[in-house]
């Protein structure tokens, strides 16, 4: 079971690395910002592994700021194109 | 030649903090540090010991940081007044998913914001996390419709009474414990990682994040409805 | 070994699996809207599947776990709605091999301004 | 596979300070503003989670809490009041 949650890490590392690669490279604002999401969803489950590596839950509360914030910045950028900011 | 200044400035700035780095990370605790972490439990109460060096140890500090933003936040409303009689660019109305998402969405992140701060003693988080969290919910709304009005009387007088509060809680120490801020002996510190604990410190992280909360609203709020400079005035 | 850990570390990889599609997706498709496509529908899974394993290993914590997957849930269509609307508007141009835009003729349908 | 876990997490915390230094390069270099406010996103994402794993929980969802929502869209109201690229319009 260890195998799977290490090749699960290695999963996620990668596609952190493909979306900054996205990141970088994305023609316009907007596809960075969905690299900027898909970022966001990685780096919960992240968070949540690491809270229960080092056996602390209330790591969690992070990823809970997270899940419940990192919305915003998205549609800001999305209400940016629509002039309503 | 800017591009290489810049370039020798990076180097050297990398060099200065490479050599930093064995300074930055000393073995053991100095002494205020060993006395918190030995004693600031059993003197606070609050099992997140960082809220207790914020808020009790460090309190005045603290007052000062939202002082500082209250500051902040008065010269930007001074700034950024309103301009009236100015046509701007009309926003295209949110989508219906986005308004009925912002309406369905305010009340739980204000009571996420809520939870962060009022187990500011329990969990890690206080009273200037717990106070964005509560203004983001207000940002939602705004960003579903630029033109929401916001009880801006009501944000003045909430926070102007969470920073009374916050000033009166400092002197109910002062009278019943003999210096401005104390904790002990003004409430009870009852049991250990409980709600009801840690004597004062939830009640002043409360005041902090209905202070930092109403502030960074009427921010926003402003922000979003001050005359535009060149860019937007060249559309008129 | 106890069998929800077993489970949990399934469901775990199967996630993050996803979560590779997904970023897969966004760096391998042609334009912002087929990007979207790969970068929140796959991710948003990935990101469920991932967070339940956990939970599946550590019980105790599901509840945490199961709330934030619950914002995820709620939070996440809206501002890839808002920004597939937002970039549409801004006159991010489709992929050349596109075959139909419905949105366009839906816009002109109801008389509103159409981005060039 | 003889790689044990603390390995592979120490391999992630340097795959995330590089990503750390690529997305605040990218907030220097870029004219376009918009994205250099995506670029500045991602590195407070990553910073809070270098931090989370720095066992500093709180400092961590401070940058949470800031960084994600209300810095973004602070700028954002920022540069639709000013102009979008930094070489005029």
């Amino acid at each position: 079971m260890k195998t799977l949650l290490e090749l699960a890490l290695v999963l996620a590392a990668a596609a952190a690395l493909l979306s900054v690669y996205r990141l970088i490279k994305g023609p316009e604002a907007f596809s960075r910002a969905v690299a900027l999401d898909v970022l966001t969803l990685i780096t919960m489950p992240m968070m949540a592994g690491l809270a229960l590596w080092v056996r602390r839950s209330i790591y969690l509360d992070v990823a809970l700021v997270y899940a419940v914030l990192s919305f915003l910045g998205v549609m800001a950028l999305a209400r940016y194109a629509d002039r309503g900011v | 030649m800017k591009q290489i200044v810049a370039l020798v400035a990076v180097v050297l700035l990398a060099v200065v903090l490479w050599r930093l780095v064995p300074l930055a990370a000393p073995t053991q605790l100095g002494p205020v540090a060993r006395h918190y972490a030995e004693w600031g439990v059993a003197e606070n109460g609050g099992s997140n010991l960082v809220t207790s060096i914020v808020v009790n140890y460090r309190g005045f500090d603290t007052l000062g940081e939202v002082t500082v933003l209250f500051l902040s936040v008065a010269g930007a409303g001074f700034v950024l007044r309103r301009r009236h009689g100015l046509v701007v660019h009309e926003p295209i109305p949110a989508s219906e998913i986005v308004q009925t998402g912002a309406r369905l969405l305010f009340a739980p992140v204000v009571l996420f914001g809520a939870y962060i701060f009022v187990h500011g003693h329990l969990t890690p988080g206080g009273g200037f996390q717990g106070g964005a969290v509560v203004a983001s919910g207000v940002l939602l709304l705004l960003l579903a419709d630029r033109d929401r009005h916001l009880p801006h009387g009501f944000l003045g007088l909430l926070e102007s009474l969470s920073g009374f509060s916050y000033v009166l809680a400092g002197l109910a120490g002062l009278w019943a414990a003999g210096s401005f801020l104390a904790n002990r002996g003004v409430l009870p510190l009852g049991s250990w990682n409980r709600l009801l604990s840690a004597g004062i410190i939830p009640v002043i992280y409360m005041v902090i994040g209905l202070k930092v909360g109403s502030e960074l609203a009427a921010l926003l709020d402003v922000m979003m409805h001050a005359a535009g400079g060149d860019g937007e005035e060249a559309h008129r | 070994m106890a069998v929800n850990v077993v489970i949990g570390s399934v469901l775990v990889a199967l996630g993050a699996a996803f979560l590779f599609l997904g970023a897969l997706g966004i760096v391998r498709m042609p334009d912002l809207y087929n990007r979207m496509q790969a970068g929140t529908k796959a991710t948003t899974l990935g990101n469920l599947l991932t967070l339940v394993g956990l939970g599946l290993i550590e019980p105790a914590w599901m509840l945490k776990l199961l709330l934030i997957a619950l914002f995820v849930l709620m939070t996440n269509p809206i501002s890839s709605h808002a920004l597939a609307r937002g970039a549409y508007r801004a006159g991010v141009p489709l992929t050349e091999g596109s075959v139909r835009d419905e949105y366009r003729e839906a816009l002109e349908e109801h008389g509103e301004e159409v981005p060039s | 596979m003889n790689v044990d876990i603390l390995t592979l997490m120490n391999l992630v915390d340097l795959l995330i300070c590089l990503v750390v230094l690529v997305s605040a390069i990218g907030v220097a270099v870029h004219r376009n503003l918009l994205a250099a406010v995506v670029f500045a996103g991602v590195a407070s994402l990553a910073v809070s989670y270098l931090f989370l794993r720095l066992a500093a929980p709180d400092v961590a969802m401070t940058e949470a809490a800031i960084g994600a929502g209300l810095s973004t869209v602070i700028f954002l109201i920022a540069v639709r009041k000013t102009r979008e690229t930094e070489d005029g319009s």
